[in-house]
């Protein structure tokens, strides 16, 4: 089943209809597990002691927001260079769902340094960054919002979002330049992760939860702005039924 | 901007300001409405509200129709409805007037999806739902199809064999407007 | 609840943590079918009027161009 | 009475739908305070010192955003012809455009500062402070910036000439708030007296706003 399959709208809601409670019941047994592992089974940091259960929230989340961020980067290609009818809803139903990952990163981001660092925001690199991504998000949706028509806003939008995303690299880069407060990177250092497996594994879960989560609230409200432009094409027909019919 | 203009129109009858364009056929309305302050010359409506002013006893429709997109086509005509009659709308009412223009099915769509005919209506409805003596009408059969010109000089004349005055602007003959006040451009 | 006695001296932030998480995505799921079920009651009512969605006339044609739902 | 109250709840309707600009401010609020840092450098202490300044600069700027749409959007579409030609006086209807404005954009700004605040590593209870300065500041911020709004409602491109028309105005609301919450943190002076003269401020631009905002509409529709 190619891209294109799904090119149609209407299969496109016929088989998200039938795959989505898989993803829901999917997401909630992964989730299950993932925050067992996380909360009970993973040992406590020798340096911050419980705290670093955070952690499990935390990563996935920004994780999550930047996922999002980039299948918005690839929905506005679909939308400008392939002209695909689903990209722009693609990228519509993925942006509030990018940003409250964001927002909850940086909250739990906030939580996790204040016990460490004493303060509730410490401007430190990949927090700021993450900042930024989130106020990118609000750009976007506040772009989105400012179009009645889709789709005329798609393709306009879809430029901020690829524009945005071809900067995120450079912000990321000056943000840690202007500021290298934060501890170095464990997960992403280039010799391998340096947490020990017994709280890698319960890290991975909760990623591969939330990845699944994601989907599911995805598709949902794909299916839901698919609805809205039905909704808004009737209410043209109607004005111009009414228009036509000289009533 | 004007001199020399003087005018009367009785009750049930309806006067048309006809002349080039920029002449000044819509500022003189504007002025009658009492937007346009006016240095020298006295208006008055005889038998009228004696403490009101004019403005307040009158209808505009000027060239835009006053409508946000974001409503819906009977949230627009509510808010005028109270606002200028000071009072809560029926919805009745409402729905009596967008009937009396055409477009009493579309009650509920948002007013964006209208088009520039039926937006043109849904101002004229306005006249029709809060009782005015005196009605200002600039060019008001722009954009207006066969259809709903009919339904405009129906509107007019109900308005009129009850007492009314219209003062209309116009480039295009108009059944109603008998009496014609021609203005020159100043030499 | 012994899992909050093991959470430590800093248990009030663990648990913020993840009740804003929980509250912050929670809150997306209902909107997501609030959403969802404002759109279908819209749609029905719209339907239930009679006007069709094959709009040759709707802007955005190729969405519903190749639409085989038939409608009412 | 019953005008007025449509009319506050049709200026509600528009701001919260989709054209709508209530949460605009806010974002750029939030804008303002996330590049600060960039410049002045993360040093927590250096921000917990200006932090207040911050706030209260970012409200002012964040406030004067979308405010020369309020009279312009009704200019465009023709409905401010019909707003001066009703029987409802135009002062309370400037009044009540002005004050569903500030529940629209004032006082989302309020609640957000105490929440930015804390990124600024303002101490808590100057937070507190923030709040009820801002709570009782905006008012004054809104209903002078409504005069500007008024005064540059038939220009072109109102709304840069607007900032610098009424920023001037507000400098005694800024210089107060910000004495009255810097007040709580050092504070040798007490918080009072500057909070009182700042609501003494905005009662006093409650009155002026509209009238002035009035006279500049009619006379901008000569």
């Amino acid at each position: 089943m190619g891209l294109t399959d799904l090119a149609n709208p209407t299969r496109f809601m016929s088989y998200s209809a039938r795959i989505i409670p898989w993803l829901w019941a999917l997401a909630v047994l992964v989730l299950g597990f993932g925050l067992y592992m996380a909360l009970v089974v993973s040992p406590e940091d020798y340096q911050q002691g419980a705290t670093v259960r955070i952690m499990y929230i935390h990563v996935p989340a920004a994780y999550m927001g930047m996922g999002a961020y980039t299948l918005i980067a690839i929905s506005s290609i679909g939308t400008l260079v392939w002209r695909h009818p689903l990209a722009d809803v693609s990228a519509r139903a993925a942006a509030p769902i990018g940003a409250a990952f964001t927002f909850v990163a940086l909250v739990t981001g906030s939580l996790w340094g204040k016990p460490m660092w004493g303060a509730w925001w410490v401007w430190d690199a990949r927090l700021t960054s993450v900042l930024v991504l989130f106020l990118m998000y609000l750009g976007l949706i506040a772009l989105w919002r400012a179009f009645d028509d889709p789709a005329r806003g798609a393709r306009i939008v879809a430029i901020l979002a690829l524009v945005g995303f071809v900067n995120i690299p450079i912000i990321k880069y000056s943000v840690e330049w202007w500021n290298t407060l934060h501890q170095p990177a464990s997960l992403m250092r280039r010799d391998g992760p340096s947490m020990p497996p017994s709280m890698l594994v319960p890290l991975l879960v909760m990623l591969a939860g939330v990845s699944v989560l994601f989907v599911a609230m995805h598709l949902s409200a794909m299916r839901n702005e698919v609805l809205r432009r039905r909704v808004r094409a009737m209410q043209i027909t109607a004005a111009r039924a009414a228009a036509t019919a000289g009533a | 901007m004007f001199h020399g203009v003087s005018f009367s129109v009785e009750g049930g009858h309806a006067l048309a300001l006809r002349g080039p364009n920029g002449v000044g056929k819509s500022s003189l309305l504007r002025l009658i409405a009492g937007l346009v302050r006016m240095d020298a010359g006295t208006l008055e409506l005889a038998g009228g509200a004696p403490d009101v002013p004019l403005g307040e006893q009158a209808h505009y429709l000027g060239h835009l129709d006053a409508l946000k997109p974001s409503l819906s086509v009977i949230e627009n005509l509510g808010f005028w409805a109270t606002f200028l009659s000071g009072r809560e709308a029926a919805r009745e009412d409402l729905e009596a007037a967008l009937d009396a223009v055409g477009i009493g099915d579309l009650a509920s769509l948002p007013a964006r999806y209208l088009s520039a005919g039926q937006r043109r209506r849904l101002a004229l409805a306005r006249l029709a739902a809060v009782r005015r003596p005196v009605w200002m009408l600039d060019e008001p059969t722009s954009a207006l199809d066969a259809d709903g010109q009919r339904l405009l000089f129906a509107l007019v004349g109900a308005h009129l064999s009850c007492g009314g005055i219209v003062v209309v602007a116009t480039h295009v003959d108009l059944p109603f407007a008998t009496t014609v006040l021609a203005l020159e451009a100043m030499r | 609840m012994e899992i909050l006695s093991s959470l430590g001296d800093h248990a009030g932030f663990i648990v913020a943590a993840y009740l804003v998480t929980f509250v912050a995505i929670g809150a997306l799921i209902v909107w997501i079918r609030i959403d969802g079920a404002a759109q279908k009651r819209a749609l029905d009512a719209l339907q239930r009027r009679g006007f069709r969605r094959r709009a040759d006339i709707g802007v955005d044609v190729d969405i519903d161009a190749d639409d085989e739902e038939t409608a009412p | 009475m019953t005008a007025l109250k449509a009319l506050f709840a049709r200026e509600l309707a528009l701001a919260v739908r989709i054209g709508g600009g209530a949460l605009m401010a806010v974002v750029f609020f939030l804008i303002v305070v996330t590049v600060i840092p960039f410049g002045v450098g993360p040093d927590l202490n250096v921000l917990a010192r200006i932090g207040p300044a911050i706030l209260w600069i970012g409200v002012l700027l964040a406030n004067l955003l979308a405010i020369d749409r309020l009279f312009q959007a009704d200019q465009e579409d023709g409905s401010l012809d019909l707003i001066v030609m009703s029987p409802v006086p135009l002062e309370m209807t400037v009044a009540v455009k002005a004050l569903a404005y500030w529940m629209t954009t004032g006082l989302p700004l309020t609640l957000a500062a105490p929440l930015f605040g804390m990124m600024l590593n303002v101490p808590p209870q100057a937070l507190g402070a923030i709040c009820l300065t801002l709570l009782a500041g905006t008012p004054a911020l809104t209903f002078i910036g409504t005069i500007g709004a008024a005064l540059t409602v038939v220009l072109r491109r109102g709304g840069l000439l607007l900032a610098i028309l009424v920023v001037p105005l507000m400098i005694p609301v800024l210089i107060f708030g910000i004495s009255a919450t810097t007040a709580v943190i050092t504070g040798p002076t007490p918080f009072l007296t500057p909070f009182l003269i700042l609501v003494a401020l905005s009662l006093f631009s409650l009155v002026l706003g509209p009238l002035a905002a009035a006279a500049a509409l009619r006379a901008s529709l000569d």
